[in-house]
């Protein structure tokens, strides 16, 4: 055939190495981190930045998770109330065990949040695909569920850690491995995990396939149903992580642990790149997404510009111009 | 040389009560940095426990603390962060709610929930002459309201009070409208009702006037909100007590704080504010018409 | 095959030679490219009002983008057009429809979530007294159609109705106003024999009324009955311009292709067995297909004919497991259960929609992971992804199925259409099945790679696979099957091999009901 | 090529007639209020139901306009703050405008609302449309910043209606028009104005088409842009609509008004039949999404067997199980 030969030259290879679109998370990071040393030099402090950074850690681990929900077209607004339903499940069960169990209590209650997390996930999947209900409403059933589980749970009040466990799980938030802090350490192997399911493994293909055209994939022999829910219960597991690093930082879980996390994890997902309709999904965008909404919040305790009525103002116009800046780098 | 600074970590303000706190912490500040040249007072507000964690830590990574003034939205969660400033050497104040780890605390100065459900509890028993059905309307699900209740509950234990009913309005005036008119379409009799929170009183009293119901002798809010303080000014007969729970205690404490640190007076140890009754007898004293609660 | 160059051009007039002097819409000069790509380059061309200008070329050649250029869906890099002697820049298509020209669009775009009536009156809708007047305007959408010989109800989603019905509702839509330029891109790849015809004669009405039409087809055959002129690409180049009635078929192939053409169909294969390999029984589609059984043997081409809403597509889909249905099927003879299509891939039967856009293909994304999307499992053994492995393949697929296309790094909405569809045939084909089903093979696809399609399908008896293939083009059907089913309202009306697989008996079947009752005799 | 003659009879006409998808939520609303008469007699006493519709009010009216944005293909998060805003707004300007104007400072404050909801509205859908901002973010933005303007307008408490106006201004609460509570007649009105025109007029048209297809909109000449931008401002003014309501009902205006109403209302749509992804709006669907989450309070309430520590679980699951029954009557 006449045109093959001379058409086909690999020569466009070069396009997959570097995107604007893929950047643009990144550079919004830059200037903030630029505007920050303008506003207080001690923002780029080495303390500052690493107690930002591992705050960031929570939202970071649960937005890994949600890249996947997101990117296989759905959505999850409970992963707040999952967060202080897990951290509340595993406290209980590690203070019930610490009298017979000792120090071994507290890795039990790690894989009990962890199995926690993994079922509340194949709920939310399961209502969504099987039950076939749009994702805000089904995840928004279950956000009051769950909410409402630790409000039970904690008849209205706090369940704080035993005594006994406090000092041993403390390093897992506090303490430091090489330097690094421990939370740190933990998002980015969350994140390298994540990155290497949904770029490089055939779970991640169908994941995005699932995302860009149901249809297609169904017709390419891909479940959507399966898919979707493994996304939901990837999602869990990185909750119950998220929940896992939380406890030891705060020591309780109270009904309001957790709240508005969801529309932070949404929000670092969304500024990370990945688009809402579902499709393709960043892992590293949404790791830079949820260290520049912790960064913000940071911004705004150290400078003293903004009057403590207005910070929620000015949050949400650096999102917006965030997002601007992104948009129209391209 | 060098200025002294004083932080001040609060909840922000989310409903009327936490504004109080806001406003007086606010003021306070305002004050101290015009009087004292060499003193800073740097306010910060934040919307939950984890939040205050990393105000905290925002707060003392950028500078050094010479004292802490904090309003801690939980005892557990936030006890293990201000032990880490304590470490620093820094001076610390706690307003309200007390530490788990009481030594952590240089300074304690805190109202009594407890003592606001006890005392209103006292009330109405005496003034429905110690039986009738009432309803109460709870606030969010945390340690405050949780005090508040068992407060109210252990002293109604044993007399014929009957609690009907109890819910969360979640300390909105909108939510608690809602729920009393439900209360009031469930329950053909009641004698009177509890909100802990102002707020919600102001909600409650609406849905009452507008059911035009009369069997309600007793409808009590909390916290010293001005518009019902005025109330009890008046003489209104369905609300005529008040139980104070001032949000002006964070300037106290930012004032005996400021006081220690210059050397003014070495102040240290336990301060409990009472919450008696507001009735028209004392009722001017808790009046501040500038204050947005 | 050879590359040839010997176009006896010469037998037609020269481009120009023949133009009178008022054309009412002019391109002059237009080249398209992205990025570095050109798609199109220098292409000149007058449209005279009351002719219809028909544009051909093999996939990928540029005419979809040489048609969205008139339309103002895309602007030009160079060049410019003008209407009646003055010069027009169109950056919007509306702005072009305003101006009198109207586009069909090769694919299909409709608001799935709208009625047939929204979607006719999009943008213009009839008002009275300042609210939309519905009923006229399902009255004006009923009456449009039923000129069209579609019978769809106006009130009906577009997500409900079948392809070949959007693309009557695409082409009504079209022609609700009076235009002065009516450009059809492929409007009969998805329509079958009276739709056909019905569209033929509405063009030439056009025609009468003076005006001009643009038609781009794959079917020679209708392009030879319509044009008036024809103009060839080449690889996004003018080759020239003719007048239609002059060339043969064969003419317009090999200037389409630039080469000698061999034999649309292949010599036929005696590869059939009389070993069945997928039989099917009382397969039922709740709506649309009941008691339907039959069985394909191992290299057998089995042809499955009908009129558009026959059930053909549905039959399969059911049996397949996309979507409610019932049947018994079995395997070279052994019974299996096929509760969706990821139980049919395993099981070693693999389908190709006729809906490749919609179901097929995922357009945002590269070709390679589109080519292996149904391979998944037995592509990349183990849980991760092969990149090396998946841009060979890819390369080897360019290759075998010929898939023409600027760069490698392409999303596969970029393709051209035939394009498009080969690699489909690729990605199907990547699961090594033992029994294939393609529903509408070569919809859309230029004349040399249709044969290249069928030597394909050919290949893949040979190697011992069945084959059943779904057309509405009965020539084909009859080009290269052993055996035809022919379907009617849900139901096998039919069956014809050797002597009696003729057009006409075909058509008999697929439509009358005296020819299923006299159908006995012939098996 | 060979030519049949006879195309297939349209036998599928009957398929298009009755629709379960449009009936669902009325299925729902009937299901809801037997189940509660079921539970307490007094639950459809005249007294009960009329509150708890007049309650719904707000949301009802708010979802009108919102189910303009959601048909369109939008979304928005900022419409609770943006209740407290305008409301705030309002109150300060009529209590500016009473001792010069009177009584008419009623008529004028609610003109001001009324601007202002058009102008916060023009803002949502101009960084929307303009900016290329998801929805999901871009209202999340707006919803911060209106909730800390009336944070700062309020320094953190109430703003209440001036004395002189409150008795005036009370009835359009607490009044009633031939035995119906004006709130209730108001959203009738918004509910038929929304119906007529999403049903009625071009712009309805356009509204489904860009929420269906944004480029088959584009190719018909629609503007995207422009559409858009009008459901954002339909939206702003229904809320500033709901906000005159909201007024006098408590007299005032706090930080905490409207909190979380935008989930209610998104949830009120989609309960209504309208899908998320856009395309085509159900007003009637809308209301009676509004009426069914108020009962769904109201009966929590007025039944005995649900734990207040757990209402928002047994909510999450009647919403659920709403969703599931819709679905599945299909
Ligand atoms: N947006 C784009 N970016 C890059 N290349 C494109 C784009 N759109 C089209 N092309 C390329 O332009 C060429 C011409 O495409 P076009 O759709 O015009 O072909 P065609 O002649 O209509 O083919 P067919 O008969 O298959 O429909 C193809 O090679 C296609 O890949
Ligand atoms: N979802 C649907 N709802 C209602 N009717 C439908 C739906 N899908 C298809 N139809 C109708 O069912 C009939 C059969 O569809 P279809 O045209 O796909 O059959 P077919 O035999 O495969 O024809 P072809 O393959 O030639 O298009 C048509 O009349 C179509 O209008
Ligand atoms: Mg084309
Ligand atoms: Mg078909």
């Amino acid at each position: 055939m006449t045109a093959l030969t001379q058409s086909v030259p690999a020569r466009n290879e070069r396009r997959y190495q570097f995107s604007w679109a893929d950047a643009g998370p990144f550079l919004a990071l830059a200037a903030l981190l630029a505007l920050g040393f303008l506003v207080n030099p001690d923002f780029l402090s080495a303390t500052n930045l690493s107690n930002v950074i591992t705050r960031s850690a929570y939202v970071a681990i649960i937005a890994v998770g949600a890249t996947f929900v997101i990117s296989s077209g759905g959505l999850d607004l409970s992963v707040g109330s999952m967060v202080a339903f897990i951290a509340g499940i595993t406290i209980m069960f590690m203070n019930m065990m610490a009298p017979s169990l000792g120090l071994w209590a507290i890795p039990a209650g790690m894989a009990i949040a962890v199995v926690t997390g993994l079922l509340c996930g194949l709920a939310n999947g399961v209502i969504v695909t099987v039950g076939k209900i749009e994702p805000f409403i089904a995840t928004l059933g279950t956000m009051g569920i769950f909410r409402a589980l630790i409000t039970y749970m904690t008849n209205g009040g706090t369940i704080p850690i035993d005594r006994s466990l406090r000092e041993a799980y403390r390093p897992v938030y506090f303490g430091t491995l090489g330097g690094i802090p421990i939370p740190i350490l933990i998002s980015a192997i969350v994140a390298v995990l994540g990155a290497f399911v949904l770029y490089k493994t055939k779970y991640g293909r169908k994941c995005a396939a699932v995302g860009a055209n149901e249809d297609v994939a169904r017709y390419s022999g891909i479940s959507v149903i399966k898919t979707r829910t493994v996304a939901y219960v990837i999602q869990g597991v990185c909750v119950a992580v998220a929940a896992i690093c939380y406890v030891p930082r705060l020591g309780a879980a109270t009904p309001t642990t957790g709240q508005l996390w969801e529309l932070q994890v949404i929000t670092a997902v969304v500024i990370g790149g990945t688009a809402l309709r579902g499709g393709k999904g960043r892992i590293w965008g949404t790791i830079a997404g949820a260290v520049i909404l912790e960064l913000i919040a940071n911004l705004m305790v150290l400078s003293d510009f903004v009057s403590e009525y207005l910070v929620a103002a000015v949050q949400g116009v650096i999102i917006i111009i965030a997002m601007l800046v992104q948009r129209f780098s391209k | 040389a060098d200025k002294k600074v004083v932080a001040v970590s609060i909840p922000a303000a989310d409903h009327g009560w936490t504004a109080g706190v806001v406003y007086h912490a606010q003021a306070a500040a305002k004050e101290i940095n015009a009087a004292f040249p060499d003193v800073e007072v740097v306010v910060k507000t934040s919307p939950s426990a984890a939040d205050q964690v990393s105000a905290l830590e925002d707060l003392s990574a950028s500078r050094k603390l010479d004292a802490l003034v904090i309003l801690p939205y939980t005892s557990e969660e936030l006890t293990q962060p201000v032990k880490a400033i304590k470490d620093m050497g820094t001076f610390i104040t706690v307003v309200d709610r007390g530490l788990t780890d009481a030594s952590i605390q240089d300074l304690y100065l805190a109202g009594d929930n407890i003592a606001v459900g006890a005392n209103t509890a006292k009330f109405m028993i005496d003034k429905l002459g110690g039986k009738g059905d009432i309803v109460v309307l709870r606030g969010i699900p945390t340690i405050i309201d949780d005090e508040r209740i068992k407060g109210f509950q252990d002293t109604i234990k044993g007399t014929g009070i009957k609690v009907l009913d109890i819910q969360y309005a979640h300390w909105n005036s909108d939510e608690a409208f809602k729920l009393m008119q439900d209360y009031l379409a469930k329950y053909p009799h009641i004698d009177a009702v509890w909100a802990n929170d102002d707020d919600m009183l102001l909600g409650v009293l609406e849905a009452v006037k507008q059911s035009g119901r009369t069997d309600i002798k007793l409808a009590l809010g909390g916290n010293g909100m001005k518009d019902i303080v005025k109330k009890v000014i008046d003489g209104d007969s369905v609300t005529p007590v008040e139980t104070p729970y001032p949000p002006s205690m964070i300037k106290t404490a930012i004032y005996m704080t400021v006081a220690n640190l210059i050397g003014q007076a070495p102040v240290r140890g336990h301060v409990k504010l009472d919450a008696p009754l507001i009735t028209q007898a004392n009722a001017k004293e808790y009046y501040f018409p500038d204050s947005p609660f | 095959m050879s590359i040839a160059a010997r176009i006896d051009t010469d037998r037609f007039a020269a481009p120009g030679d023949v133009l009178p002097a008022a054309p009412v819409l002019r391109a002059e000069g237009v080249s398209k490219q992205y990025g570095t790509v050109t798609v199109l380059s220098d292409v000149t061309l007058d449209i005279l009002p009351g002719e219809i200008h028909a544009v051909i070329g093999e996939n990928g050649a540029g005419k979809s983008t040489f048609m969205r250029l008139l339309s103002g869906y895309i602007e030009p890099t160079q060049g410019a057009l003008s209407m009646a002697g003055q010069r027009v820049r169109f950056t919007r298509p509306d702005q072009a429809q305003a101006a009198g020209i109207a586009l069909v669009h090769q694919e299909i775009l409709l608001a799935e979530a709208l009625t047939v009536t929204d979607n006719l009156f999009l943008g213009r809708e009839l008002t009275k007294g300042g609210m939309v007047d519905d009923a006229r305007m399902r009255r004006l959408a009923a009456a449009k159609l039923a000129e069209l010989g579609c019978e769809v109800p106006a009130t009906a989603l577009v997500r409900d109705i079948s392809l070949a019905d959007r693309q009557m509702v695409q082409i009504a839509r079209a022609l609700l106003d009076e235009h002065r330029v009516v450009i059809f891109d492929e409007p009969t790849a998805v329509l079958t024999g009276g739709e056909v015809e019905r569209l033929l004669a509405i063009i030439f009405e056009l025609k009468a009324r003076g005006i001009a039409v643009l038609y781009i087809s794959h079917r020679l055959d209708e392009v030879q009955r319509l044009a008036d002129k024809v103009t060839v690409l080449r690889d996004g180049k003018m080759v020239g311009t003719y007048p239609g009635h002059t060339l043969s078929q064969i003419d317009m192939a090999r200037l389409m292709v630039g080469r000698e053409l061999a034999a649309l169909y292949p010599q036929k294969q005696a590869t059939r067995t009389n070993q069945p390999m997928l039989s099917v029984l009382n397969a039922m589609v709740p709506g649309f297909v009941r008691d339907v059984s039959f069985s394909a043997h191992k290299g057998e081409i089995l042809g499955f004919a009908g009129m558009i809403g026959a059930g053909r597509t549905e039959l399969f889909e059911g049996i397949l497991g996309l979507r409610p249905g019932t049947a018994t099927v079995e395997l070279n003879g052994a019974p299996i259960r096929i509760r969706s299509q990821r139980e049919a891939l395993d099981a070693g039967i693999a389908y190709l929609t006729e809906d490749r856009k919609g179901k097929g293909l995922l357009l945002q994304e590269r070709l390679g992971p589109n080519l292996t999307l149904s391979a998944l499992a037995s592509f990349h053994p183990g849980l991760v992804v092969k990149r090396a492995r998946e841009a060979e393949a890819l390369a080897q697929a360019v290759s075998t199925y010929d898939i023409r296309l600027k760069s490698l790094g392409a999303r596969a909405g970029q393709l051209s259409g035939g394009n498009q569809q080969k690699l489909l045939l690729a990605k199907v084909l990547l699961t090594d099945p033992s029994v294939v089903i393609i529903d509408e093979p070569t919809r859309g696809i230029d004349i040399a790679n249709k044969a290249q399609i069928y030597g394909f399908i050919q290949d893949l008896v040979r190697q011992g696979k069945a084959c059943i293939v779904i057309s509405s083009e009965m020539q084909e059907l009859v080009g290269i099957c052993d055996r035809i089913i022919v379907m009617r309202e849900g139901r096998i009306s039919g069956e014809v091999s050797g002597e009696t697989m003729t057009e006409s008996q075909i058509a008999l079947l697929a439509t009358s009901e005296r020819a299923h009752v006299a159908q006995g005799g012939i098996k």
